[in-house]
């Protein structure tokens, strides 16, 4: 009996649009301004990037930005050779964890090396244009 | 149906609820969004965030927020973190479905303090438009490569209704007039209307007829949450604890091309099953305020005669002589409803479990209704016209 | 109230399922699961059918449309959550436990073969404002930042890696599921994908779909003479965004166990599990799981592994069935698959070296980017 | 507005986008190849052919259009396939004047649910072998007044070979006018 085996179609739409909320907003606007910032939260006194509006430990309202000084240290990294489907990428690239001293959480973000290190000090290079996304930070770069 | 005489060792109460403005756009996040009913829900029971052992949460499709896997992406505003939190799914029914799986979380003694949140963010769907989502509802195959907008389908339905109760559309017309002007009440209302009339919605844009512009609810963000307890701490937690009674959800079989439309047999099998848990053979008589789904005018009636509140095609009736008014013998949809709140899908079915919960502890100020209330019921609806979900609660 | 499971009934755990929709590998595998509990009729002793299933997974807006028909609950009490299938049984356990249901079939489906997209549709799980901008061209890489963090801490070596990936091919050998079970293939003939994990450390995916039928202890005989009991089950999610969890060991896997052994009074695992089936969907996760399962002191998985004490005819044999890594992963069907491989070994219709086989412990996770796992304890 | 609870509810609104936003594209994210199967798939193939398919359940009697090879009622495969005729009648329709994306049509459009005729068997309200699809030939005021109610309609079908096996190889439904 025959059959029509496949039909193709897409759940997409054009795009969606993001919004990051009153705190993340400011996060992202400090980015936009090339500095880096944790939200504190007043309970208990973590420091969090990326920010959050509140706590997750105690569910308190954070509203507070703390500028933070741009080194940050590589927890972990990997270098990544081949793309989901096993084709090699065209440059090889270093995507790692980076955190920050005395601040909860860090930024999953590439580096620009030929020799990660485990526990490499690191600062961002921010982009010329930016327009308040992470991504205004291009890459970090070893110190 | 293993219908024995239902007294569970584990009675189920709710003992706080929290509602977000609801608005076409907020800012927040759909975690913060969360973050903030679930905050409010916990303030309310006077409880904090380590007092909860277990989370459910609720959101209808993931296409809207724009995010895979959206319970763990919500879990953290959720409370989630670190417990057991897991995201339970009947499309538009989930908002009352939410508090139907955090009732056996706690009556199965596993969980003894639940915070059950529900939360839709459809802004994030801005290009080319919300609604644009509503297509990835339908058959893939079958329906979907004929481009149907998804008010086809109520249209469909609404049409049906009219023709086999012989109902007009100024019948209809009159809940929304109903809803639009409760919703005033209601602090988080997103399309309060003091002054609409039934002319305003039969002169309204028309969209697939018969539904015109004011027969439907604005697309909304928003977020609802409620804590459940068991009876052991709900009576530490408060004085006034509202039990959860009786739960019951029926979905019907996918293919809805093959069946009536005009009266939701999937609400009735839904409402049976909660009203023999609750020990209820008289909903009109037993049941002193509801809030039954109403994405559309017309649903409100259509729901209604599905949970037995009127008779079939009884439900118009019932409305043009004012009865489900907030002062009348069978209050609906007190609080607003989605028609005049706001509908971010799974959030607007939990904004109707807080409005009973409210409503049975008379809290409800301005939107309080006249009788005195001991059984409130709310439902919600789901799918491709296939999902019916009730609770019923009460002192 | 003890809890069964009555019924197991699988279908596909094939690359591709060319010749069956989602829907019909559904009702192919409930037939199975109703004709393993005694010729159950879903139509009359079923009170609640529990569907494990995501949107993107599907392309549809509400994937839960499609559930009651194919298992036999149209116009019966039928929901999804959208998680592991593990958690599925989960929520019946606490539906038969709350006194309201007698008999709840679980159900979950994946066909991974229909998705074209399957890294931007993964990707798309994550944060919209932390971590999507960067646009992964590999997701996997994800898991490889934890494999190296897990690696660096516990001093666990490639070759540790290696023996995970050899025994899981080699147990999958007697696996009739284990379509990617190829013994002769070894882990260092593979491309470096993302440094530290090769081709071979990541699990293909497979279509899959898998139905268990669970009673409460008043009706399981009715269906089954030997049911196997589900005495403890539970889940837990570590965090919402990875930025934020623990990168070197699952505490989520850890959360769950825990909560599993107290359900079921297990004090001591490593003396009172028989064996276990975890989730090895990337090689170093077995040997995480392994020590958050407390069937091994942290960090020492890799040395008792290589001692043999997890192989087939082991002490503790893990992942007898070869785990994901030989069955490959069917999305949200993983748990289920590993559930159901137990349930075989214990009723003995699975030929497995193992010589006690009564008390085992099932988990599984939900893979990149979440931090949620599950896990259960099954008697006979 | 006030009054009772919730007391004070929360969210930030805001009209138009002044602020950084991430906009993420998502053609080409999410493309999917669905196995039709063996129901579905015969039925793509019998619209490419000019034919409406479907199975049928011995035991219940039922019809099942669009075909499944399980009895939903039963809950056992069907028993063999048949050819539904490719006229019926209107169950319900509407005439929408909206697109998917709820921009305004030029033309409205008749859109709605025909009960096929399958001969030999009879069909109650309850359940019967149906497909949504556009309905052609009937005018705003057919749908208003329900007139288009029970009216007969009949397949109009692309030619053959601009037909690519979908449900759109059917251009729309005909009102049959006696």
């Amino acid at each position: 009996m025959r059959r029509i085996k496949h039909f193709p179609e897409v759940m997409e739409i054009e795009a969606y649009i993001y919004t990051a909320g009153p705190v993340g907003t400011k996060w992202l606007e400090a980015l936009r301004a090339g500095r880096l910032t944790a939200a504190r939260c007043p309970k208990c006194g973590r420091l969090f990037m990326p920010p959050k509006r509140f706590c997750p430990y105690d569910f308190e309202e954070v509203k507070e930005l703390r500028e933070v000084e741009p080194v940050g240290v590589v927890e972990t990294y990997t270098v990544v050779e081949r793309d989901f489907y096993g084709e090699p990428l065209r440059e090889r690239k270093v995507l790692a964890f980076i955190k920050f001293p005395d601040v909860e959480g860090g930024l999953i973000h590439y580096v620009k090396t030929d020799n990660p290190q485990m526990g490499m000090k690191v600062r961002p290079k921010w982009r010329e244009e930016r327009r308040g996304l992470v991504t205004d930070i291009e890459y970090f770069v070893e110190i | 149906m293993t219908g024995r005489n239902l007294n569970f060792k584990h009675r189920v109460a709710v003992v706080g609820a929290g509602l977000t403005l609801f608005r076409s756009r907020l800012l927040e996040t759909p975690q913060e969004l969360a973050w903030l009913a679930a905050k409010q829900a916990l303030d309310e029971a006077g409880l904090t965030l380590k007092d909860i052992d277990c989370v459910v949460i609720g959101s209808a499709p993931d296409a809207f927020d724009g995010v895979h896997m959206k319970g763990e992406y919500l879990a953290e505003g959720a409370g989630g973190i670190h417990k057991p939190t897991i995201r339970v799914f009947v499309g538009g029914a989930t908002g009352v479905f939410v508090p139907i799986a955090a009732w056996w979380h706690v009556a199965s003694g596993l969980c003894k303090r639940v915070l059950a949140v529900a939360e839709e963010k459809m802004s994030h769907a801005a290009k080319p438009h919300t609604q644009y989502v509503f297509r990835y509802i339908w058959d893939p195959i079958v329906e979907k490569p004929l481009n149907p907008n998804l008010i086809w389908i109520f249209a469909m339905e609404m049409h049906r209704y009219m023709h086999k109760c012989g109902v007009k559309k100024e019948d209809i017309a009159l809940v929304s007039v109903k809803n639009k002007r409760n919703a005033c009440g209601h602090p988080s209302a997103q399309l309060c209307m003091p002054n609409i009339t039934v002319d305003d919605v039969l002169k309204s844009e028309v969209l697939v007829w018969p539904v015109q512009l004011l027969d439907i609810s604005p697309t909304s963000d928003g977020a609802a949450a409620v804590v459940l307890a068991s009876e052991e701490e709900a009576r530490r937690i408060t004085d006034t604890p509202v039990w959860i009674k009786g739960i019951g959800w029926t979905l019907d079989t996918t293919h809805w091309t093959n069946r009536d439309l005009a009266y939701p047999e999937y609400v009735r099998r839904a409402a049976e099953m909660a009203y023999r848990m609750a020990g209820i053979d008289n909903p009109r008589k037993q049941i002193d305020v509801a809030e039954p789904y109403d994405p559309f005018d017309y649903k409100e009636l259509h729901h209604m005669e599905g949970l037995g509140l009127a008779k079939k095609c009884e439900a118009p009736i019932l409305t043009r002589e004012g009865v489900t008014q907030r002062d009348g013998d069978l209050p609906i949809n007190p609080s607003g409803g989605l028609l005049g709140v706001g509908n971010p899908i799974a959030a607007a079915g939990l904004m109707k479990v807080a409005e009973i919960f409210w409503q049975v502890r008379g809290e409800a100020g301005e939107r309080q209704v006249k009788k005195p209330v001991y059984t409130g019921l709310a439902q919600a609806w789901g799918d491709l016209m296939q999902a019916g979900t009730v609770i019923v609660m009460g002192i | 109230m003890r809890v069964g499971i009555v019924g197991v009934g699988w279908f596909g755990f094939q690359p591709e399922v060319v010749d069956y929709s989602f829907r019909e590998m559904m009702f192919k595998a409930a037939q199975r699961a109703y004709e393993d509990a005694g010729g159950l009729d879903p139509r009359s002793e079923v009170d609640a059918f529990v569907s494990c299933q995501e949107d993107f997974w599907e392309g549809i807006a509400i994937s839960d449309e499609f559930a009651p028909d194919p298992v036999g609950g149209a116009m019966k009490s039928v929901y999804t959550v959208t998680g592991e299938g593990l958690q599925c049984v989960g929520q019946a356990y606490m539906m038969i436990r709350s006194g309201l249901f007698d008999v709840v079939v679980v159900e979950s489906h994946g066909k991974p073969s229909d998705v074209e997209t399957l890294n931007e549709v993964i990707f798309t799980a994550t944060d919209p404002i932390s971590l999507r901008p960067l646009g992964l061209e590999n997701v996997h890489a994800l898991a490889a930042l934890e494999a190296r963090a897990y690696m660096s801490k516990f001093g666990v070596a490639e070759e540790h890696l290696e023996a995970v990936v050899d025994k899981a091919h080699k147990a999958g050998v007697k696996n009739p599921r284990a379509v990617y079970a190829s013994p002769g293939k070894s882990r260092s003939a593979t491309p470096v994908v993302a440094e530290p994990l090769r081709e071979a450390d990541i699990a293909k995916f497979v279509d899959a779909a898998v139905v268990v039928v669970l009673a409460s202890e008043r009706v399981a005989k009715r269906y089954n003479d030997t049911p196997v009991w589900v005495d403890g089950v539970w889940w837990s999610t570590e965090f919402s965004s990875l930025e934020f969890h623990d990168w070197a060991f699952p505490l989520h896997a850890r959360e769950a166990a825990d909560g599993a052994y107290t359900q079921a009074k297990i004090a001591d695992p490593y003396k009172e599990v028989d064996f276990a089936e975890v989730d090895n969907r990337y090689s170093f996760k077995e040997l995480q799981h392994i020590e958050a399962l407390r069937l091994a002191p942290r960090g020492t998985a890799k040395d008792l592994l290589a001692d043999g004490a997890f192989c087939p005819g082991g002490r503790l044999p893990v992942n007898l069935s070869g785990g994901a890594l030989a069955e490959g992963v069917p999305f949200e069907v993983h748990g289920l698959a590993r559930l159901s491989y137990a349930v075989g070994v214990m009723r003995g219709e699975m030929k497995a070296e193992v010589d006690k086989a009564e008390t085992a412990v099932v988990h599984s996770w939900r893979g990149i980017p979440t931090t949620t796992s599950v896990a259960a304890v099954l008697r006979i | 507005m006030s009054g009772g609870r919730p007391i004070n509810p929360r969210g930030t609104r805001y009209e138009k986008v002044e602020f950084p936003v991430f906009e993420f594209p998502v053609v080409g994210k999410a493309r999917y190849s669905y196995t039709t199967g063996e129901a579905l798939g015969r039925f793509l193939a019998g619209l490419k052919e000019g034919k409406i398919l479907g199975t049928y359940c011995a035991k219940c009697g039922r019809i099942f259009v669009p075909p499944r090879i399980y009895c939903s009622y039963c809950f056992k495969e069907v028993d063999g396939w048949l050819e539904a005729k490719d006229e019926g009648v209107v169950v319900t329709a509407v005439m929408s004047y909206i697109s998917a994306t709820r921009a305004r049509l030029e033309r409205p459009v008749a859109v709605g649910v025909i009960k096929l005729d399958a001969p030999g068997r009879q069909f109650d309200d309850h359940f019967f072998p149906g497909i949504m699809h556009y309905i052609c030939g009937a005018s705003e005021d057919d749908v208003k007044s329900m007139r288009i109610f029970g009216a007969r309609v009949k397949a109009k079908w692309k030619r053959p070979e601009q037909r690519t096996g979908s449900i759109s190889d059917i251009e729309c439904f005909e009102v049959v006018r006696p």
